[in-house]
């Protein structure tokens, strides 16, 4: 047809999770020079990291701009409203940046209770499970010599809900693999305080400390572990790491603290679209911007890689069945790996809207010029990824 | 052992929202004006700082000493040109003013300097800790406690003791009269917020040493230095101090009974100080 | 005895204009759905429950001297109540809008027994405060998801029968039904809340509301009490910002204690909108809407600059024009859409007015 | 008796402005209070209408205490009063004030009544020409006359009437007088605090003089007017 | 001539209380303005004192256009002034109130700490307490003393004797000579006429906003005080 394809795209460009957006107008202006960029208009809102706008938007995008397809990243509060947005109205959406527990089962209105889950018609999402936080976060520190003793970490918003929930959580991976979990309760984002949960840590003799943190909570968790003496052996949690900018902001104490990686560099991935290598994807996005790389960059680039891929399968855009049955049917190579809505290494409640990437572990370590680089320590979960070297324990 | 704790390092972070609290503390009880651009003006003198150090190099300590005349001036600037007109007995237009500065200043600082996360780094004291008894505590939250009182000492001593506090005082009591006097509120306000923004100074390098910092942060910060205000009374710095550790107390000792509660046992601090003395612990005699 | 040759009449000829207006409006809006897009569904809905919510705390601050900054606790709690009679309890949904009122309206009696003990200042941050703990312990909330929130699932509001026959009659899907469904509800709302605060005015309450307003020493001295007035406004605004809560989340289908509980979204910008009207004015806040909606459509794209710039007019309009937009208006023009005078016509009665 | 007190007091800090001041007032009396300025007349009239609390005392109004009652339950009883210093509800006009006290402190007569009530009321203060006037707008003098209507307003059986003639014009001060003796005549009871004593005297049966919060006479107008004491602290101001 | 209105026109928001209004105060001279309540006294004083702003040229000084000065600035020309209802600083000590008074004074003079205690001695005694637990009539002479630490060329009291004791006003009155002795002039608002006729050298009354009489008190007739006052004819 003669018309262009429109994508929307939310995102949260303003606001406290503003980080994660960071490289989409890379993206979006690299996809959209390419030849099947050219197919399309993509239609970019700001959620401005607020959940009721991105209902807001998504519905917008939907109504007036008349999307043909909804694409949607980073954290359950982005990813969420939006979906459940066109899952009401019946618009396909696929939503990447966010653990599938948190999306899948965040989205069921009684999170409660599992008989009560439904699947979606029309939303899709890929990325990693909390199964596979757990399995990479265990198979770092079983490389330490600890007493398997865990603290955590989990505030009350949607992440860490999910991680600390003590049936589909942390806590029963955990303890299949022979550590305990200690878990005080779900404290509100932006303490100030976290005298109560080191002091819980230390009672349990805990020296592992996880988690899924904000960034200046960590920060303050951290500084006060270590003014209250408490000095763990292995500080591995989510969220707080990601971006090397805020592992920055701690300096010194930021050696060693480690996290799950789900995109780097040196992720053997290339680009359906460009052809490029993700090491490629990475110092191009530096040479642009003359920012360092961040773990998003890879999964926002895959989005418009399988948008591409999924829109150049279907005949007819606008039929939104069509568009949602050639989802399901994507099987596709890209820069975050092999994309299929196939149900592998997911229950059969999400196995129809779930498709999960791989995962692995890394650890920051510091520079001589006070920057940070993440190595790879631990790959068994993905060995197709290669490992810079191995779990250090904390000074 | 853990509640002596518990209590210690809530009365530690009671001073850093009476160091919060104590500008707030001081417009509030001198002009009456709620300014709910408090948080945020904190976290731009966060940034302020933060430029200054990694622009000239200077250790934090320092860069408060570049970073106090600067917010000084805009503080006198913001009274005299913008806050003294919509001063009043109706409590809305100061009200609305504020909110419209808090909004601009967070998205001018987003603007600025984005929404990454920073820290004011200060390597030599961050970890830091002494032995007290049976106690560990951290050298920054005791210096920012001390700083607390040092501040609340000095503003005590400008309040009641200099021809400005005396100044401060009568136009807080009646500003006509003030006037009749020679003294121009106007000025006199302007002086006060310039002071207060000193405050904010201090209070924004404890904050950026202590956590990251984005432009978003302040609103939270904002409630809290509210309550220490309130629970400790108008125009009293001493009680504003106070406010701060009963909040602080009251937080720590929520979280050890159970995390959920820390924010909401501070909340709940606040709220029965109130239905016991609506006017707070140490009001004026005279309001 | 006196002969009853003296009148009161209330309305004036812009009164009657704007009656006339309203009811064709109403009448519009109603039947509206038939050709607007979508889109346009959608943004008077914003617009509308906006207005409500504008009202209802003007009705508040601007007559009984109740500056709230809690507001956002009755939206939540509505919209909360909403979510758990549905989801929880099996409710029908619109059943459930008048659940959110109630909760809220449970929510305003301890909040008001304690917040009518604090003035001023103290008054706005206690209401803040309770509204903090209220968003709080709506967090720990596990059956509606905690500080995660929840969805409506999809069939609990498809299911509704009226849809059927709103998709049948517009020619429209569920999706499309439900926005109108929900935009007339907003309307019905919108209309209920401002047509009642306009009858209140312009009986014996309106009085009292202004004569407490203007001099609280000499209103009690002519028998008015000052703390019922109080108590009646506060539990009227809450209610009715309860079941506007819950409508809003009804349309977004999905909830979260930061969103439902929103200090910026359902109390600042509502402040901003009334004040920048003009407050204790019925044409203020509608005024302030449009404006509000104008500014958000012009600029939402532009991110901070957005939000940066409603903050500059916030301040730009307190400082030159204390009395909002409105009451620039009415100065030069002493055009009043809402009349509440009651005028005395008789023999004897001058016919000096003022305004 | 329509009105009791019995020993009231009241303080203001050190500052004694009622002390141990008893007095009966039978109903369909006018009575006149005088005193020097700041001898606390004006503090029994708050203490008479319930907007200041009495530190001491007793209070007793149509045979009931009210000494704890709030002042607009006992407007609402028929205790109306107008202000020394008029305090006019500014955002209304001249006829809605009217109409808020009889709509609050009234007999509750019927809407139409009601307005015909005000406006019968207007007449007779001479406010009718300013019916549709914002009250913030009025001089002075329209602004003691409307405390005067909407006292009446408010259907009192005791109208309690703080310095109403001060600054008016010998031709208005007669018509004042008569406006007062046409209501006392309806049979409402009246205590007057007036600075003008001729128009005071014209109207009043009996005379009660305050000093620093203690009632020093009460008596027949002549007769107080006659005492030595009264003439002592009179003394300055001509009759 | 110290200090001229020419016209002028005070009030509060849409409340119109003075209207064209022409005092003189001639340097040294002690004026009295008298009238019943709500006459406009207290307004005429706000407004020759720049509480309350009016056209530059409705108040001269010396000459000079003050009308349109703020408070503070009146008053650093020499204008000061004891408000009704005395005013003071609660949050002040009675010496603090006093030294307030001269904190933004141009220049020197003849008061200061010392000659103030001397003009009321027992406020030295009271030094240390809140201006506010002071008798009214210890409260008013703090107040006078406050305003005269400023060493003014014309002093504004209004209502000084207002709520106080016979036996109070005549200390404070008796202070009156005092003070104009330095060479300040004086401006007394009264009720009191008897009190008014007595100290002042010339008399303004004052109606509903207007001038109604002036002149020397010798000169002035019972019954036209009277006329002025209350209006009409007697
Ligand atoms: N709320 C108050 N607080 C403190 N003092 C007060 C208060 N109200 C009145 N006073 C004082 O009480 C005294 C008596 O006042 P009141 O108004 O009753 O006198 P009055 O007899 O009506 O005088 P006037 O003739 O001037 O009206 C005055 O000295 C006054 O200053
Ligand atoms: N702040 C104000 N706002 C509105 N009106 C006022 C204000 N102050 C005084 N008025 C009014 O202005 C008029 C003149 O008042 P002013 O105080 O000048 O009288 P005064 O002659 O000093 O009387 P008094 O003897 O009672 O002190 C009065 O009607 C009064 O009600
Ligand atoms: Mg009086
Ligand atoms: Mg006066």
């Amino acid at each position: 047809q003669g018309r262009k394809i429109r994508l929307g795209y939310v995102s949260p460009q303003t606001g406290p999770l503003a980080g994660f957006a960071e490289s989409d107008a890379y993206n979006i202006a690299r996809f959209l020079a390419t030849d099947a960029g050219r197919n399309f208009d993509v239609i970019v809102k700001d959620s401005q990291s607020n959940p009721t706008r991105a209902a807001e938007v998504a519905k917008d995008l939907i109504i007036s701009d008349g999307i043909d397809l909804m694409l949607v990243a980073s954290t359950p509060e982005n990813t969420n409203p939006v979906a459940t947005t066109c899952e009401a109205e019946g618009v396909p959406c696929i939503s990447t940046k966010a653990p599938w527990q948190p999306w899948f089962i965040g989205q069921q209105g009684n999170p409660g209770n599992p008989e009560s889950w439904r699947p979606f018609d029309f939303a899709f999402h890929y990325f990693w499970g909390l199964e596979d936080v757990i399995a990479v976060f265990t198979n770092m520190w079983a490389q330490l010599g600890t007493n398997r003793q865990v603290g955590g970490l989990f505030p009350n918003d949607a992440d860490g809900n999910a991680w600390g929930d003590p049936d589909n959580g942390l806590r029963p991976g955990l303890a299949a693999a022979g550590f305990t979990l200690s878990d005080p309760g779900r404290y509100q984002n932006l303490s100030d305080d976290f005298t109560a949960q080191i002091n819980a840590f230390r009672a349990a003799d805990a020296q592992i400390v996880t988690g899924v943190v904000i960034p200046p909570d960590f920060t303050t968790f951290w500084n006060q572990s270590r003014q209250q003496g408490f000095r763990p052996k292995a500080v591995t949690v989510a969220k707080a790491l990601l971006f090397p900018q805020s592992v920055e902001t701690l300096g010194e104490a930021g050696h060693n603290l480690s996290s799950e990686v789900w995109w780097s560099p040196n992720h053997p991935f290339a680009s359906s679209l460009t052809g490029q290598d993700a090491r490629a994807l990475a110092e191009d996005f530096t040479r642009e911007t003359g920012r360092p790389w961040t773990q998003p960059i890879g999964f926002i680039h895959s989005l418009f890689e399988i948008a591409a891929d999924v829109m150049g399968r279907v005949d007819a855009p606008e039929d939104a069945d069509k568009v949602a049955a050639a989802i399901a049917a994507t099987r596709l190579d890209t820069m975050v790996g092999r994309i299929a809505w196939d149900g592998a290494g997911v229950p059969p409640f999400a196995a129809q809207n779930v498709c999960k990437t791989p995962l692995v572990g890394g650890q920051w370590r510091r520079q001589a010029d006070g920057g940070f680089d993440l190595v790879i320590v631990d790959n068994q979960t993905a060995p197709a990824i290669p490992a810079g070297g191995t779990m250090e324990a904390l000074a | 052992m853990i509640w002596l704790d518990t209590i210690a390092q809530g009365i530690l972070l009671g001073g850093l929202y009476a160091l919060f609290a104590t500008g707030l503390s001081l417009v509030f009880g001198i002009m009456r004006l709620v300014n709910l651009a408090h948080g945020d003006l904190i976290v731009l003198a966060a940034y302020l700082i933060l430029l200054v150090v990694t622009l000239l190099g200077l250790s934090p300590w320092l860069a408060v000493l570049v970073a106090a005349p600067v917010m000084f001036g805009l503080g006198w600037m913001l009274q005299r040109w913008v806050l003294n007109r919509v001063l009043g007995p109706d409590i809305l237009p100061p009200l609305l003013v504020t909110f419209g500065l808090s909004i601009a200043l967070q998205n001018a600082l987003l603007e600025g300097f984005s929404a990454d996360s920073r820290r004011i780094p200060n390597p030599a004291l961050e970890g830091a800790s002494v032995a007290v008894g049976p106690l560990n505590l951290g050298v920054m939250p005791l210096l920012t406690f001390g700083s607390a009182v040092a501040v609340i000492l000095v503003l005590n001593r400008i309040i009641y003791a200099t021809p400005l506090g005396r100044a401060f005082r009568a136009t807080s009591d009646d500003p006509v009269t003030a006037g009749l006097m020679g003294i121009d509120p106007r000025r006199i306000f302007a002086l006060a917020t310039g002071l207060a923004m000193v405050v904010v100074t201090i209070a924004a390098l404890y904050l950026g040493t202590r956590a990251n910092f984005d432009p978003a942060i302040g609103p939270a910060r904002l409630i809290y230095a509210f309550q220490a205000v309130i629970i400790g009374g108008l125009g009293s710095l001493w009680g504003t101090l106070i406010g701060g550790v009963i909040l602080g107390v009251a937080q720590t000792t929520g979280a050890a009974l159970n995390p959920e509660w820390q924010i909401l046992a501070g909340h709940i601090a606040f709220l029965a100080v109130l239905l016991i003395r609506p006017r707070g612990l140490f009001p004026r005699a005279n309001d | 005895m006196t002969p009853t040759h003296w009148r009161m009449t209330t309305l004036t000829r812009a009164g009657l204009v704007t009656g006339g207006l309203a009811l064709a409006l109403i009448v519009l809006g109603l039947v509206l759905p038939a050709f607007a897009s979508r889109k346009l569904i959608q943004d008077l809905f914003y617009i509308l429950t906006m207005l409500t919510l504008a009202q209802l705390w003007n009705l508040l601050a601007g007559y009984g001297g109740l500056v709230s900054v809690g507001q956002q606790a009755f939206v939540g709690i509505g919209a909360y109540a909403l979510f758990g009679g549905v989801i929880l309890a099996g409710m029908d949904p619109l059943l459930a809008l008048l659940l959110g009122g109630l909760a809220a309206l449970v929510l305003a009696v301890p909040m008001a027994f304690f917040a009518f003990r604090l003035h001023g200042a103290y008054f706005a941050i206690g209401t803040w405060v309770m509204a903090e703990v209220a968003r709080l312990s709506i967090a720990q909330w596990k059956a509606l998801g905690g500080g995660t929130g929840t969805s409506l699932p999809r069939d609990a509001t498809s299911g509704m029968k009226v849809l059927d026959w709103i998709g049948a009659l517009f020619g429209v899907r569920a999706a499309a039904a439900r926005d109108i469904l929900a935009y007339w509800l907003a309307l019905m709302l919108a209309v209920a809340v401002i047509g009642g605060i306009y009858w209140l005015l312009r009986n014996r309450l309106g009085l009292g509301l202004i004569a407490v307003r203007d001099n609280i020493e000499a209103a009690r001295s002519v028998g008015v009490d000052v703390r019922r007035m109080k108590w009646a406004v506060f539990l009227l605004a809450s209610a009715a910002t309860g079941v506007t809560g819950a409508l809003i989340f009804l349309q977004t289908a999905r909830i979260s204690p930061d969103a439902a509980f929103a200090l910026t979204d359902w109390t600042a910008y509502v402040i901003f909108i009334v004040v920048i009207g003009g407050i204790g004015t019925i044409e203020g806040p509608i005024l302030g809407v449009l404006v509000f909606f104008a500014l958000r459509s012009l600029l939402a794209d532009y991110g901070s600059w957005y939000l940066l710039t409603l903050g500059v007019i916030a301040i730009v309009v307190m400082l030159f024009a204390p009395r909002g937009l409105w009451g620039l208006i009415s100065d030069r023009t002493g055009v009043q859409l809402f009349p509440v005078r009651r005028w005395l016509h008789g023999p004897g009665v001058g016919e000096e007015t003022s305004r | 008796m329509i009105l009791e007190l019995e020993s009231v007091s009241k303080s203001y800090g050190a500052l004694k402005v009622t002390d141990a001041v008893s007095l009966q007032v039978p109903r369909g009396q006018a009575l006149g209070i005088i005193g020097p300025n700041g001898a606390g007349k004006s503090t029994l009239f708050n203490l008479i209408t319930g907007n200041v609390l009495p530190d001491a005392g007793r209070i007793g109004f149509l045979g009931r205490d009210v000494t704890g009652l709030p002042a607009m339950a006992r407007v609402r009883m028929g205790v109306g009063r107008s202000f020394q210093i008029p305090q006019p509800f500014e955002g209304l006009t001249v006829f809605e004030n009217l109409l808020t006290a009889a709509s609050f402190g009234g007999a509750g007569a019927p809407r139409d009544q009601m307005a015909q009530d005000c406006a019968e009321i207007l007449r007779r203060t001479g406010m009718l020409p300013r019916a549709n006037r914002l009250a913030g707008s009025l001089s002075l003098l329209d602004r003691k006359r409307l405390e005067l209507a909407r006292a009446m307003a408010t259907a009192p059986e005791l109208l309690l009437l703080d310095e109403i003639a001060g600054g008016l014009t010998e031709a208005e001060c007669r018509s004042l007088v008569d406006t007062i003796r046409e209501i006392h005549a309806g049979g409402t009871t009246i205590i007057w605090i007036e600075h003008v004593l001729h128009a005071l005297n014209s109207v009043v049966e009996r005379l009660a003089v305050l000093d620093f919060g203690r009632l020093i006479g009460v008596g027949a107008p002549e007769e107080i007017m006659a005492s030595r004491e009264v003439r002592e602290i009179y003394l300055g101001i001509d009759i | 001539m110290l200090l001229q209105t020419c016209g002028l026109h005070a009030g509060y928001d849409r409340f119109k209380a003075l209207f064209g209004v022409d005092i003189a105060v001639e340097p040294g001279e002690c004026v009295a303005i008298i009238g019943a309540n709500g006459a406009g006294k207290s307004t005429l004083m706000r407004a020759i004192s720049g509480v309350l702003r009016s056209a530059p040229d409705m108040v001269l000084h010396r000459g000079v256009p003050i009308g349109h000065l703020p408070a503070p600035q009146v008053m650093q020309r020499g204008i000061a002034m004891v408000p009704e209802g005395r005013r003071l600083f609660p949050s002040l000590s009675v010496e603090e109130n006093l030294l307030i008074g001269a904190q933004m004074r141009r220049g020197t003079g003849p008061w200061a700490l010392e000659s103030v205690y001397e003009l009321f001695p027992i406020l030295r005694e009271r030094r240390a307490s809140p201006g506010t637990a002071l008798s009214g009539g210890q409260q008013q002479m703090v107040a006078i003393g406050r305003a005269l630490m400023s060493n003014p060329d014309l002093l504004l009291c209004d209502e000084i004797s207002l709520g106080l004791a016979p036996v109070v006003i005549r200390d404070i009155y008796a202070a009156l000579p005092r003070i104009r002795a330095t060479g300040a002039a004086v401006v007394v608002v009264e009720q009191d006429i008897t009190q008014a006729l007595t100290v002042a050298d010339r008399v303004y009354c004052l109606m509903e906003g207007r001038v109604t009489l002036t002149g020397r008190p010798g000169d002035l007739s019972r019954a036209a005080i009277h006329d002025a006052y209350f209006g009409g004819h007697a």
